[in-house]
């Protein structure tokens, strides 16, 4: 069966919801319209306006709402809209999805899912590309992950509504409509597992959600240039797969980490940080970063001289197997 | 009245007096027929009334020009004001030239009505760049899409203002959807704590997305929010241009006799979807369209116009003609228009340079030349 | 009279229901004597209104001790409830055993009033942990400082209690300042259009921190915010313990009985500084302090079971010496209380384990092992 | 002349008032109060209400009148009372303050500091205690400093307040009563410059803010031990004077990195990357980091075993000289 990330995720909320009627779906167009890229597509109508619902304009109190129907007993899926609408819910993901657990010594439990489409290249600007991921992973207590694939998405966002923790399903928006042949439900690693998605032995491509697809494109065109690149998914960016990614460079000597966010502190220096303190009489080279640069995002004409593609990959393939 | 409404914060009045009145202030039928209301005033010259009809004309006609731009694939994406432009262009009427406008992402016929070229709006739209006109020019304040968050901008800027002397007043455009966010409220609450001469103007146009008025709030009405800073609550029938106005003109005038803040509910509907992205056909009916239909401000004062023998048919069609024109002005400037310079994208970022972004522009320097080499290698 | 609360939202009758009397609520005088109101019945037998002044008794005391435990370095910091003992006590008691309470940081009153132990809540002060009941065991949610942020969990605990056809309210507690933050007010809009049945209390004792409530906001009162919600707005004297008890059980018993959603602004005054950090010296004036407390709840509440021979001497003492008990018994809990364990500190951040933090807490082990060792070394 | 920080900040907003008055000052409490810090004391009866004035509770509400006031044209000051209570502000910060310049293709300009105390080691718990700096040096736009002695107090606040650009000025709150003996007006080189507080050979030691001091004290102690510490108090962390560190590296061959903030994306992993970016040949071992752990801000009873101190620092020293 053809099935695309979106759909996969709109599968994915529907089995949970059938499976367990404390599973509520909600935020800002997402009963009747079904969400504005249609995640959310036929969950009112099947579950009832009480389970699948609009809420007022108000991202922290979508958030902070769904605080309180977990504290109740619910599990809440609350839906962002946009990447660049999650900042007015900031306090309450950060100083109370995050925190209240530890602040109750344990007694409180959060099993809320906040789903985020992010990320650019699809010709929006500005609120509608961004990749705010760097917030989340920085905050303890928020477990962070993005799919790159269809059945990821399944996966992942079952496990994450399964989850007792807050958990940041990260989606990369542009994946949307990517395409894969599986059956649903699939069932796939736990997300904190970073998976090699193709096999190399010279350079370490590190990348998680939309740049997974990316990385593998620029591993095919390394290929006539004769360089072999290893693709790691992250999967998890919180937590991070350290050893997985400190195997990978421990076998090719080098790592480039890709992501759109902007580069200072990106997750690509986390990882840089950790590759050099774990690997350190490994590395061959410096762990170089493939990234957005650090301005706002550009307007939709030029995203694509901002986002890093496979000549920005390609570029610091070939200037880490330069040294 | 003024000082009525004024002093009522204070608690020397009955507080209700900050309520708005059991019905929207409406002027003007659907027929054209005018109702006088001596509390409010319109004092609107023939000459003025037929620029107004004027102004709307073309908000409509570049409105849809956007529109059809968008279908051709030259805009990402487009808001149209259709249905909206007596709330947007009689409001920024009220103005004075030198009072600032802080919109949304919707009020074309604001910015028409300020001389903002539509292309340099559209450029945002197209994705050419974030913004393309200079604010101070035209005391138009940037496109703002983070829904409500303008609204703590144009009260600091009205703080500025009192401060500093100056008697202009501010008025912020935002939504029916925009009155849930924190920002606005907490933009109404200094504004009333400072006696900001900004003025809050909802275009209530029923939805937020596909969001109805009933699901965004259980508010008697939008207007009754104010009492809850002090504010007197107008409302008016947004698509009553000549209501509209008034209502506005007394909430502006208020504000710069240094009577503070105040929040306008304008009833008005979204006659188009939300943005050409969107399907309305998936949340409202038809017939929910077509009697919205009904209440069209531009044949309003058309008839009104006509009735009272101020139009006649050359006038219109020399009004269709420069619409036209200024629709064909903006296709001009936004067809195919070139991509800027993607070097610029590390320019407007900091005031001061900085060695890391200068160093990051000489990395997308170095790339763009190998792409150039590359295409050059490759024809 | 609940049913016409209910409707006004809905336009089907004079929104101007949802406004708060011209006079807050107030039943008892200071000097003992009671006006009964038909609207406000208060309904407490003798034996309840003892049970109620104990409690306060107990609250004041314990309340001074913990202000004697930070002055003697046990407590980093505290935040006193005196003067608003009937404000917080009163209201909790208006409420059924199983309905939830969100307070914030300064409702001693409160958590006595449900038997939460209030040692448990000084470990916060003191920084023994963050906190240290059991939420469910006393359907009494964790303090919280971030300022009105608990408006919203207790909205979406009440919507819960609603789609799950559970007949409970939850009240949540914030300050006049409070009412100025975003998060109370996206809290009331939810709350509004999902008629979650919800109480919002606001305890508005003139203050936040130093800044009184004229700088806070120009509304006529903070009961007149409600309507913008379409939630009835009530007033009390929060001095007066009958008068909030009455209002509040009104409030929450229009709730669960599926009416909705409301607000009380409790008029009460904060006797005591800020937090112990804090030096009112600095805005406000002893003959402002004097004159509020003539306005004491507990006198209040004393004078009138006196004057009715409620109370006799005995009775009274036997309250003080429990109350001094109490407070023995949470000095006992606190002077020199242990700190935890440090390796706690990675135990509650997730349910699921993570290797991440495993490693950091074995960074730590070892960190403490080498200080045992250093420390033994010196030794 | 013996001198705070919280006292040579007051001096440095009083100073800059005096000389414009388009200087606002206002926030919480900073008015009649002076601020719970009693930073801001003096200011509202010496310049009156109009320029220094409190705001009602709502920190969305200060900044996001911060940008509309300097639109208009004034220089704003505005105070967030603590660390913690920054993030209802997020969204005008990040989405605003921080972008509107680039917004509006440089037309509009925004001379707004805002004030953060943060930090912790005063014993007062979450909320209060918090290091938020890695969320702004992501956000591109902004421009963040961060004080560790008095007289960089003054200069970098006066500098603030002179710069066109919005400037978070990250005050560490345990050091507001740190002395020095100067006497102001005090001039300083521009916060973009780090500086050698103590020259060393053997390790180069990263800091900024309250580790300044803390920093100086491994120092000192670790001379017992037979290490000579280079301290390097990088005084703006966005920009980061990368030059000033890797030089320092290159002699060194070793850098440890401390800050309060979690370890996880906290300011040392974007100095790690750059550091074995641009000094990799010159490492002797991999960039370590004494910093908080992951986890939520600790009861006060306990920061003393998460904040790091002399003793975290001196183990990372042997370990790095152990490579
Ligand atoms: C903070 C924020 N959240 C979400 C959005 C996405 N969004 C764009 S427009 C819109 C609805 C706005 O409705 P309303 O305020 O009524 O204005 P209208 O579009 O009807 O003019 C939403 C949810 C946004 N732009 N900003
Ligand atoms: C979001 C946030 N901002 C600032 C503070 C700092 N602060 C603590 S208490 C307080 C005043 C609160 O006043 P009010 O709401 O009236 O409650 P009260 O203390 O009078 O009970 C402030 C500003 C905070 N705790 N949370
Ligand atoms: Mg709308
Ligand atoms: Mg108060």
């Amino acid at each position: 069966m053809t099935v695309t990330l979106a759909q996969a995720i709109n599968r994915a909320l529907t089995d949970a919801m059938a499976e367990d009627d404390r599973v509520l779906v909600f935020g800002e167009d997402v009963g009747r319209l079904g969400g504005v890229f249609r995640v959310t597509d036929g969950l009112q109508s099947r579950f009832g306006e009480q389970r699948c619902f609009d809420t007022p304009l108000a991202e922290s109190g979508i958030i902070g709402t769904a605080i309180g129907l977990a504290i109740y007993g619910y599990r809440p899926v609350a839906e962002m809209q946009f990447d660049g609408f999650t900042y007015p819910a900031f306090e309450q993901l950060v100083s109370h999805l995050a925190k209240l657990r530890n602040r109750s010594r344990g007694t409180l439990t959060l099993p809320v899912t906040v789903r985020i489409p992010y990320g650019g290249g699809i010709g929006a600007g500005e609120h509608h590309s961004e990749s705010p991921e760097s917030y989340w992973v920085h905050t303890a207590g928020l477990t962070v992950v993005s799919p790159g694939t269809p059945d990821d998405g399944y996966a992942m966002v079952r496990e994450a509504i399964a989850s007792d923790d807050p958990v940041i399903v990260m989606e990369p928006k542009r994946r949307y409509w990517m395409k894969a042949d599986i059956e649903l439900p699939v069932t796939a690693p736990p997300a904190h597992e970073a998976l090699v998605r193709r096999e190399g032995t010279d350079v370490t491509i590190v990348c998680y959600g939309p740049m997974v697809r990316t990385a593998l494109d620029a591993a095919e065109a390394a290929e006539e240039e004769g360089w072999s690149l290893e693709v790691l998914d992250l999967r998890s960016l919180s937590p991070m797969d350290t050893e997985a990614i400190v195997a990978s460079v421990q076998r090719t000597g080098r790592a480039i980490v890709v992501h759109e966010a902007g580069r200072s502190l990106g997750l690509g220096a986390e990882v840089a940080a950790r590759v050099q303190e774990a690997a350190f009489y490994h590395l061959e080279a410096p762990v170089l970063r493939a990234t957005g640069f650090d301005t706002p995002y550009p307007p939709a004409k030029l995203e694509g001289y901002w986002l890093p593609d496979v000549d920005r990959i390609l570029d610091l393939v070939e200037r880490s197997l330069a040294y | 009245m003024v000082d009525d409404l004024q002093r009522a914060g204070s608690g020397q009045l009955d507080p209700t007096s900050l309520l708005p009145p059991a019905e929207p202030v409406h002027l003007l039928d659907p027929d054209g027929t005018l109702h006088e209301d001596p509390d409010h005033p319109v004092g609107l010259d023939d000459a003025a009334l037929l620029e107004l009809h004027r102004t709307m004309i073309i908000t409509r006609r570049v409105d849809r020009e956007a529109i059809n731009l968008q279908r051709q694939g030259q805009l990402g994406v487009y808001a149209s004001c259709l249905g909206q432009e007596a709330a947007q262009v009689a409001s920024a009427w009220a103005l004075q030239d030198e009072d600032w406008i802080f919109p949304s992402y919707r009020e074309l016929g604001a910015a028409i009505v300020r001389d903002v070229d539509p292309a340099d709006l559209l450029h945002l739209f197209r994705g050419t760049w974030l913004s393309d006109h200079d604010p101070y020019e035209h005391r138009f304040a940037l496109l703002s899409i983070p829904i409500g968050t303008q609204a703590l901008h144009a009260t600091g800027f009205a703080m500025g203002a009192r401060f500093d002397d100056n008697p202009i007043v501010t008025v912020v455009y935002f939504g029916d959807g925009g009155t849930s966010e924190g920002d606005p409220h907490e933009a109404m609450t200094f504004a009333g704590v400072m006696r900001a001469p900004v003025v809050f103007f909802v275009q209530n146009n029923q939805y937020a997305i596909s969001v109805p008025l009933a699901k965004q709030t259980a508010a008697p009405t939008l207007a009754h929010k104010a009492i809850g800073y002090g504010l007197p609550g107008y409302r008016c029938d947004g698509n009553d241009p000549l209501a509209t106005y008034a209502v506005t003109r007394r909430a502006v005038e208020r504000a710069r006799a240094g009577h503070g803040p105040a929040l306008i509910e304008a009833l008005t509907y979204r006659m188009e979807a939300h943005t050409t992205s969107d399907d309305p056909s998936r949340y409202r009916s038809d017939e929910e369209l077509e009697a919205a239909a009904l209440t069209d401000p531009i044949v309003r004062l058309r008839n009104h116009l006509r009735n009272r023998d101020l139009l006649d048919d050359a006038t219109e069609r020399r009004f269709e003609e420069e619409a036209a024109e200024r629709a064909q002005a903006v296709r001009d400037a936004i067809y195919d228009a070139p991509h800027g310079d993607p070097l610029e994208l590390f320019d407007h970022v900091y005031v001061a340079p900085r060695a890391d972004l200068a160093a990051q522009r000489d990395e997308l320097r170095a790339e763009l030349a190998r792409r150039e080499d590359d295409d050059g290698g490759a024809a």
